[in-house]
């Protein structure tokens, strides 16, 4: 359903991505692996429109979204749950998530059955509904993120390190909810560091650094490749 | 030089401009007409006049840095200035410095006349002369508690201080100040009900026309039956262009030009009304700086030179003295011994709907 | 070895705690350590700094040689003048992001100071100078000790609030300041020794070596060890903070100095104008001052002067529109901040670091002329 | 009594103006973080148009009004688009630079198209009540009744309509904000719209109980931003609160106190608050 | 070895919520201590607290002997205590150096004045300052970084020159906020190493981290906070097999992997 051709990105004279390629079937739980700096951001970046590629084609359900604006991407159905979270501090928790389903055009009750599924999710959310998000700790902002994300009812999901800083319990609920999703329905696009857990519930990967992908495979694949062992699964 | 230059620093933006454009309209009136007739005859040369102004926003240090301009770039050797700030900076460097210079004053404020500046003529009527006379008008007519609503400018509060003396002397009672600034309150109504809650028989008011009539008119909305005496910033020709003149019986202020028993005035008005438009009122601020400017004119012409401050103000109580009548719409009868020009003024009470003129006892 | 070089390894060392605790074992430090510390700077870019101050100093040396007409002699005058004050801003806003909307307040106090100690008490003028400076300071590190508690918008908002407040009572309380009606015949600079300063360019060079005091303070501020406080404290004071800086003292210290700038300028209009009215306290000068150091050049060392002469010439040179200057004038502003975000300093400086890019690091030198535009944080 | 009785309705015949003023500017600046100080000059425009209108095209005074909150609603995306856009990814004070800019640039228009000199527009409600114990004209009660209902109105669009929290929303995480799907350029225009039409609809039922001049605009503006700044940036109830505290302490302050210290009540008020309580009386988060 | 630290019945509260209740804790002079648990269960807001960086609302904080419980933020580098937060935090305008220097300013005693006159106290701790942050760089391997604005650097530098502004001080207590939050494994082990050599040097070092590997690994003692309370504390081994830790926060085959 996505397809990235030959997508470069870059910022003044720094070249951040080069001619990356990827491609995303629907229903695919599909991981992105890099290290810091390597471009995983960037990428999802460009994807939702907040970066305009200086080359290349990114196409969604057969058009060229390079070029829309981010409004309008989440609008045809993709959410991107970012790097550092990017919640709205002083608003409460409810409303952040709220927010989430801002430029959904269906049901007020339609949304009322996400919000309870995200609520399943995380239950502390419940609890701290009505605080305001940035007195959260730094884990569970990382969920609102991820709630708010998912209370757009997106056709792709793009999760960026949503395991950073959650404890190990959580990391694990939090991708048996990827992969809940995904069974669900809805496309994942997950970047991990944590490969070792990341592998275990993707279809396939990507690996990139310095902005190049360097190998690309189903899930089996990768486990058995000692590069990705070594550098990313850190076994 | 077949031109001579007048220059004018005022404010012409901001809070104060539409008072700065009168005075800069008033000279620019006369200029034209002085170059109609042919110019100045200056040693049987025609010299022709020219107006330079400059804006200064009513700041004192804006008018000091406009008025070295206005001398050493434009040449002027009088330059006009309508603020007494102004003024008094101008005083620090119009006698020394390279090139000497005349200020015309256009300020009621006596203080510009402490330092006895050589260089200076003070245009308007300084306002203490003005506050027996009205006093004892507004006590006779309309009694003797005066309740005080003034601005809170530099220029209001010297009146005030002066005026409530003078009333307290006249053996009036002087209620209490609710000074508020007429530039920036949004409603009048509060400080009129305070001061109608001491049952005052006159109001004392007074900063631009237009706020002035807008007490009036709260004041009346709020039952007050009794008489205005107005600072002579505002003019009762304006304020009856905002509220009808009824509401202004038993008030006390400068005698409009128009009622003046001048046989100049009526031809002034109609052309100022010609020039600026029908419904523009031609008042002091506009009447004044132009019988000055004739003032200085005639100075130049009897002492011969454009160049020379000292030579020109020599001639100056001459020229006052003997203006053209065309060119004195007041029939000023010449400067005072501290070369203030329109030393002699009149003023009116406003009785069932009509300007009564009142001249000074 | 290497571990004997790390801090950590100091703790060991028993003047732990104390600045003395760089004691004999780290006299002599590795060499490429020491040499790698001190920024390398691309040396033509520093020679022409050199050249630029050298410059800028002998055309102050001998303008009235070049300005005989008294009317620019008066616009640099009074520019020179308003250009201390706005070093003062630069010190709080530039340096330590604090927005100070109440500076012509503090201008104001200086001034009435002067004024009154002259005019009334006669008093001769350096003296009163003194006692501007103390007041307008001493009301600084009083505002300051108050209204700091208070950040970013609510500060600005405080100060506006602190300037107001000033003017409201140079105006009303008339048994001290005449009120309104302000302070008449405020005499001149009284003269030093056989020195006097009744002509402009006596009075000129009295300015200019005030400015050039100005100007010295204002760089060695920022090349000092306290400026770096300050700009660590505009960048993040949390982080200040947790890194063991006092922030609310070296707030305070930056406020009040910004606050004695304001005043001797304020002083020095005094005298030069004669006279003096509150309105020299509304909230529109402190505008201008904020206007001339964000032209210049915010946080940069030359960006004050460049910015407050280039805004007084415009000015003077818009007079010609009349009534119409300010619809040419507002724009005008509108325009520069957008186009040249961190003033003319700033931009000369990209240019210069463009041209001649310093060495193997990315970032440049805090030298006197131009230096380094930052961004000033959201204040 | 009666005095006291009057003084009051006085005061929240200000409070009203004070309010709908300080509304706008708790949207540009509470919110936004804009410090748009030419609001007041806003309102300024606002009142002339009105005025332009009803005597120009003379239209009631009601279509007047709605003229002018439409004009301004434009003038107001313009500034955005024009003024502040450009600067978002400026230093903060150059944008207070930029607002000087349009202060000075809206105070000379409006002396050039009508004059430096005092405007009067007749309402058509001049007529006196008693009320009380108190006179009002009719204006007055209109001006507060019409208030009180777009104060309330806001207050329900802030936060009761998704476009309302999208506002917060795009203040709080421009970057967040787009990834759920606001556009954050067309909500800034939506805002400025909304903030300077407020201010026009102040100014509008402002006008016939004043005087309309060129800088009629720049104290109130000055106090709208201390008000909100009082009732804690962004904080709807506290601007309006405040804004009615404001004009109620000036009317009453000026008739038990001393008149003439209005404006020293304003920012005397301010301070006091802010030495006791450094980020306002009713702000939220810290 | 004698306590360097040491809270009793410290407690936070934001409001109702009760973020830290109750706290006695310690940590040993020398070696590193680790804090765990799960989200919001309290462990930065108690870095907050001993850094004092927050008020607390009862309880009694002793650093090196005295109790500091009243005392301001900026009280504590001068004592010797050092923190990095959990959010990387630089002045990222700032060359990497200047940072550092900045962390060495309660140092230096020059002011105002010395400012003023460039006196030569100024000029010798200047020098001094720099010379320090230098080698606190060089130490966490960041000299060749030193003159690059901090927000240009990536994420992993950032973390490290965080850790070269605690360091540059000679602190006694290093408290680190989940130093290795979004790196790598192979960065996470290098980082690992460099904690390793700071204790090596006598600085005692005290960690927030959820990455086990890594906890399990270098810590000595470790405390679980749970609900803002301390629910375990002992050594690796102890807290690994404690039933409530498990329960709570590591789930059952925690030793696996992460
Ligand atoms: N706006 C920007 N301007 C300049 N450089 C940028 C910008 N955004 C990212 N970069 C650089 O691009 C590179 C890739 O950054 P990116 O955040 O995409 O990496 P990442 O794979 O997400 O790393 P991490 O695991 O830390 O999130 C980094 O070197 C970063 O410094
Ligand atoms: N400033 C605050 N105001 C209100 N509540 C707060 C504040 N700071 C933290 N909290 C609450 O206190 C609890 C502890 O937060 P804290 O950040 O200490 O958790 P944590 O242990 O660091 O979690 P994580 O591992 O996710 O960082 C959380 O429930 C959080 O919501
Ligand atoms: C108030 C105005 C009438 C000006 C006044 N004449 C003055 O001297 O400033
Ligand atoms: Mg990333
Ligand atoms: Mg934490």
């Amino acid at each position: 359903m996505l397809t990235l051709d030959a997508v470069s990105v870059q910022f003044g004279a720094f070249r951040v991505l080069t001619d990356v390629s990827i491609q995303v079937g629907q229903g695919e739980l599909v991981v992105l692996l890099g290290s810091n700096g390597a471009g995983k951001s960037t990428l999802f970046r460009t994807i939702s429109g907040l970066h305009r590629p200086t080359r290349g084609r990114i196409v969604f359900d057969g058009d060229d979204i390079a070029r829309a604006a981010p409004a309008r991407i989440v609008a045809r159905g993709i959410a991107h749950c970012p790097e550092g979270r990017r919640l709205f501090p002083d608003l409460s928790v409810h409303k952040n998530l709220m927010l989430g389903a801002y430029s959904r055009r269906d049901s007020g009750q339609a949304v009322d059955e996400t919000l309870e599924y995200v609520n399943a999710l995380f239950p502390i959310l419940v609890e701290k509904a009505g605080q305001p998000a940035g007195s959260l700790s730094g884990g569970q902002q990382q969920m609102v993120a991820i709630g708010r994300a998912l209370m757009g009812k997106p056709r792709l999901l793009m999760l960026d390190e949503p395991t950073l800083g959650l404890a190990p319990l959580v990391v694990r609920q939090v991708l048996d909810a990827a992969a809940e999703i995904c069974r669900g329905g809805t496309t994942v696009l997950l970047a991990e560091q944590n490969a070792h857990a990341a592998l275990a519930i993707a279809d396939r990967g990507y690996v990139i650094e310095t902005g190049h992908i360097t190998t690309q495979g189903t899930r089996d694949q990768l486990m058995s490749d000692d590069e990705v062992r070594r550098a990313y699964v850190g076994a | 030089a077949d031109t001579a230059v007048i220059g004018y620093s005022g404010p012409l933006s901001g809070g104060a401009a539409l008072y700065g454009r009168n005075v800069q309209r008033g000279m620019q009136m006369a200029i034209d007409d002085v170059n109609k007739a042919g110019g100045m005859d200056i040693k049987g040369e025609k010299v022709m006049l020219e107006l330079a102004s400059l804006d200064d926003r009513y700041l004192p240090n804006e008018t000091a840095v406009n008025a070295q301009r206005l001398v050493y770039q434009n040449g002027a050797r009088i330059v006009f200035i309508p603020h007494s700030g102004g003024i008094l900076a101008a005083q620090g460097f119009n006698t020394r410095g390279p090139q000497s210079f005349i200020i015309g004053a256009y300020t009621s404020e006596p203080a510009i006349l402490n330092q006895k500046n050589p260089l200076q003529m003070m245009i308007p009527p300084r306002y203490n002369a003005l506050f027996e006379p009205y006093a004892k008008a507004a006590m006779e007519r309309s009694g003797k508690r005066l309740g005080m609503i003034p601005g809170t400018h530099a220029y209001a509060k010297e009146w005030t201080k002066g005026f409530s003396a003078k009333w307290k002397e006249l053996g009036g009672e002087v209620l209490t100040d609710n000074a508020v600034d007429y530039r920036t309150t949004t409603d009048f109504s509060s400080a009129v009900a305070k001061a109608l809650s001491e049952k005052p028989d006159v109001l004392f008011i007074g900063g631009p026309s237009q706020p002035t009539a807008l007490i009036v008119q709260a004041a009346r909305e709020q039952g007050f039956k009794g008489g205005f005496v107005i600072m002579d910033q505002a003019k009762p020709e304006e304020m009856d262009n905002i509220v009808p003149i009824e509401m202004m019986n038993g008030l006390v202020g400068n005698l409009p030009l128009e009622y003046y028993p001048s046989k100049n005035a009526p031809a002034f008005i109609k052309k100022y009304q010609d020039t600026f438009g029908a419904n523009e009122e031609a008042v002091a601020e506009i009447g004044l700086p132009y019988t000055a400017i004739m003032v200085f004119v005639r100075a130049m012409e009897l002492a011969g030179t454009t160049e020379d401050p000292q030579a020109i103000m020599a001639r100056l109580a001459e020229a006052s003295a003997t203006l053209p009548p065309e060119r004195n719409p007041y029939e000023l009868t010449g400067v005072d011994d501290d070369n203030n020009m329109a030393s002699s003024f009149q003023m009116t009470v406003v009785e069932n709907g009509k300007y009564v003129p009142l001249p000074f006892k | 070895m290497a571990i004997l070089e790390t801090p950590g390894a100091r703790l060991s060392s028993p003047a732990a705690g104390s600045p003395a605790h760089a004691g004999p074992r780290h006299a002599a430090p590795s060499a490429a350590i020491a040499a790698a510390a001190i920024r390398p700077v691309n040396p033509t870019r520093r020679l022409l700094t050199r050249l630029l101050l050298l410059g800028f100093l002998a055309l102050v040396l001998v303008l009235p040689l070049l300005v005989t007409n008294p009317y620019h002699m008066q616009v640099v005058l009074t520019g020179f003048i308003f250009a201390i004050g706005a070093y003062g801003l630069n010190i709080a806003l530039g340096y330590t992001g604090l927005l100070s909307l109440g500076h012509a307040g503090f201008f104001g106090i200086g001034a009435y100071a002067v004024a009154l100690l002259t005019s009334e008490q006669g008093w001769s003028f350096w003296p009163a100078l003194v006692v501007a400076i103390v007041m307008s300071g001493g009301a600084g590190f009083i505002v300051g000790s108050i209204c700091l508690r208070a950040k970013g918008h609510y500060l600005a908002i405080f100060t506006l609030a602190v300037g107001m407040i000033i003017y409201q009572v140079l105006d009303k309380w008339e048994s001290l300041t005449n009120g309104p009606i302000g302070v008449v015949g405020i005499p001149g600079p009284s003269p030093i020794g056989p020195i006097t300063f009744d002509s402009f360019t006596a009075r000129y060079y009295l300015t200019a070596a005030f400015l050039l005091v100005a100007m010295l303070g204002a760089w060695r501020i920022r090349a000092s060890l306290f400026g770096r406080t300050l700009l660590a404290i505009r960048m993040s004071e949390p982080l200040a903070a947790a890194s063991g800086v006092n922030v609310m003292a070296a707030k305070r210290l930056a406020f009040t100095m910004a606050c004695i700038y304001a005043g001797v300028a304020g002083g020095l209009y005094a005298s030069f104008i004669g006279f003096l009215g509150p309105d020299i306290a509304v909230v529109e000068n402190t505008f201008n001052m904020l206007l001339y150091v964000l032209l210049g050049g915010i946080a940069s060392v030359a960006g004050p002067l460049v910015g407050t002469m280039l805004v007084y010439t415009l000015t003077q040179f818009l007079q010609a529109f009349q009534t119409y200057q300010m619809l040419v004038f507002g724009p005008a502003l509108i325009a520069l901040v957008i186009f040249l975000p961190y003033g003319i300093t700033g931009a000369v400086t990209m240019i210069a670091r463009r041209l001649f890019p310093d060495g193997p690091a990315r970032r440049g030198t805090a030298s006197a002329a131009t230096s380094a535009p930052q961004p000033s944080s959201r204040t | 009594m009666e005095l006291f009785a009057q003084q009051v309705m006085n005061g929240l015949v200000l409070g009203s103006v004070y309010s709908l003023v300080a509304l706008g500017v708790t949207l540009i600046y509470g919110t936004m973080e804009i410090p748009n100080f030419a609001h007041g000059h806003l309102y300024m425009l606002g009142a002339y148009v009105t005025f332009a209108a009803v005597t120009g095209l003379d239209v009631h005074y009601w279509i007047g009004m709605l003229i002018a909150v439409g004009a301004l609603a434009v003038v107001g995306m313009a500034v955005e688009r024009l003024a502040f856009r450009p600067l978002r990814h400026a230093p903060h004070v150059n944008m207070m630079i930029a607002a000087v800019g349009l202060m000075l640039f809206f105070e000379a228009l409006a002396q050039i198209v009508w004059g430096a000199d005092f405007r009067r527009l007749a309402s058509p409600y001049g007529a006196v009540v008693d009320l009380w114990g108190t006179t009002v004209t009719e204006q007055k009660l209109i001006l507060i009744v019409a208030g009180i209902a777009l104060m309330a109105l806001l207050f329900l669009f802030l936060k009761r309509t998704p476009l309302g929290a999208a506002i917060e929303a795009v203040s709080q995480d421009r970057v967040g904000a787009q990834l759920v799907g606001i556009d954050p350029e067309r909500i800034s225009m939506i805002t400025f719209a909304l903030s300077a039409g407020l201010a026009a609809a102040a100014a509008a039922l402002i006008a016939p109980i004043n005087l309309i001049s060129p800088s009629m605009g720049l104290v109130v503006g000055l106090k709208a931003f201390v008000i909100v700044v009082i009732g804690g940036m962004g904080s709807v109830a506290g601007a309006i609160i405040c804004g009615y505290g404001l004009a109620l302490a000036e009317s009453l302050g000026g008739t038990y106190v001393a008149t003439g210290y209005q404006d020293l009540i304003a920012f005397a008020i301010l301070a006091l608050v802010l030495t006791v309580r450094p980020s306002g009386l009713f702000a939220k988060g810290a | 070895m004698a306590a360097i630290l040491e809270t009793r019945g410290l407690t936070k509260a934001f409001g109702g919520l009760v973020a830290v209740g109750d706290v006695d804790f310690t940590v040993e002079e020398g070696g590193i201590t680790g804090i765990i648990g799960p989200n919001g269960a309290g462990k930065s807001t108690f870095f907050n607290l001993i850094s004092l960086f927050y008020r607390s609302t009862s309880g009694t904080i002793t650093f090196r002997g005295e109790d500091v419980t009243r005392l301001k933020t900026h009280d504590m580098p001068p004592r010797g205590m050092a923190r990095t937060f959990q959010t990387t935090h630089l002045f990222s305008e700032a060359s990497v150096l200047d940072n550092v220097i900045v962390g060495y300013r309660h140092r230096t005693r020059a002011g105002l004045l010395d400012a003023l006159v460039n006196s030569p106290r100024e000029r010798r701790e200047i020098a001094e300052a720099r010379l320090r942050a230098m080698e606190a760089l060089d130490f966490v391997g960041l000299a060749d970084v030193a003159h690059t604005p901090a927000g240009l650097i990536s994420q992993e530098q950032q973390k490290r020159a965080a850790i070269a502004l605690g360091l540059v001080g000679g602190p006694h207590l290093l408290l680190l906020d989940e130093p290795a939050a979004g790196i790598n494994p192979e960065e996470t082990d290098e980082l690992g190493r460099l904690i390793r050599r700071i204790a090596a040097a006598g600085v005692t070092v005290c960690l927030i981290e959820h990455k086990m590997k890594m906890v399990m690994g270098l810590c000595d003692r470790i405390m679980v906070l749970h609900h803002g309370r301390k629910i375990a504390a002992g050594t690796p081994d102890e807290v690994r097999n404690d039933d409530a830790v498990i329960t709570a926060y590591l789930g059952s085959d925690a030793h696996a992997h992460a």
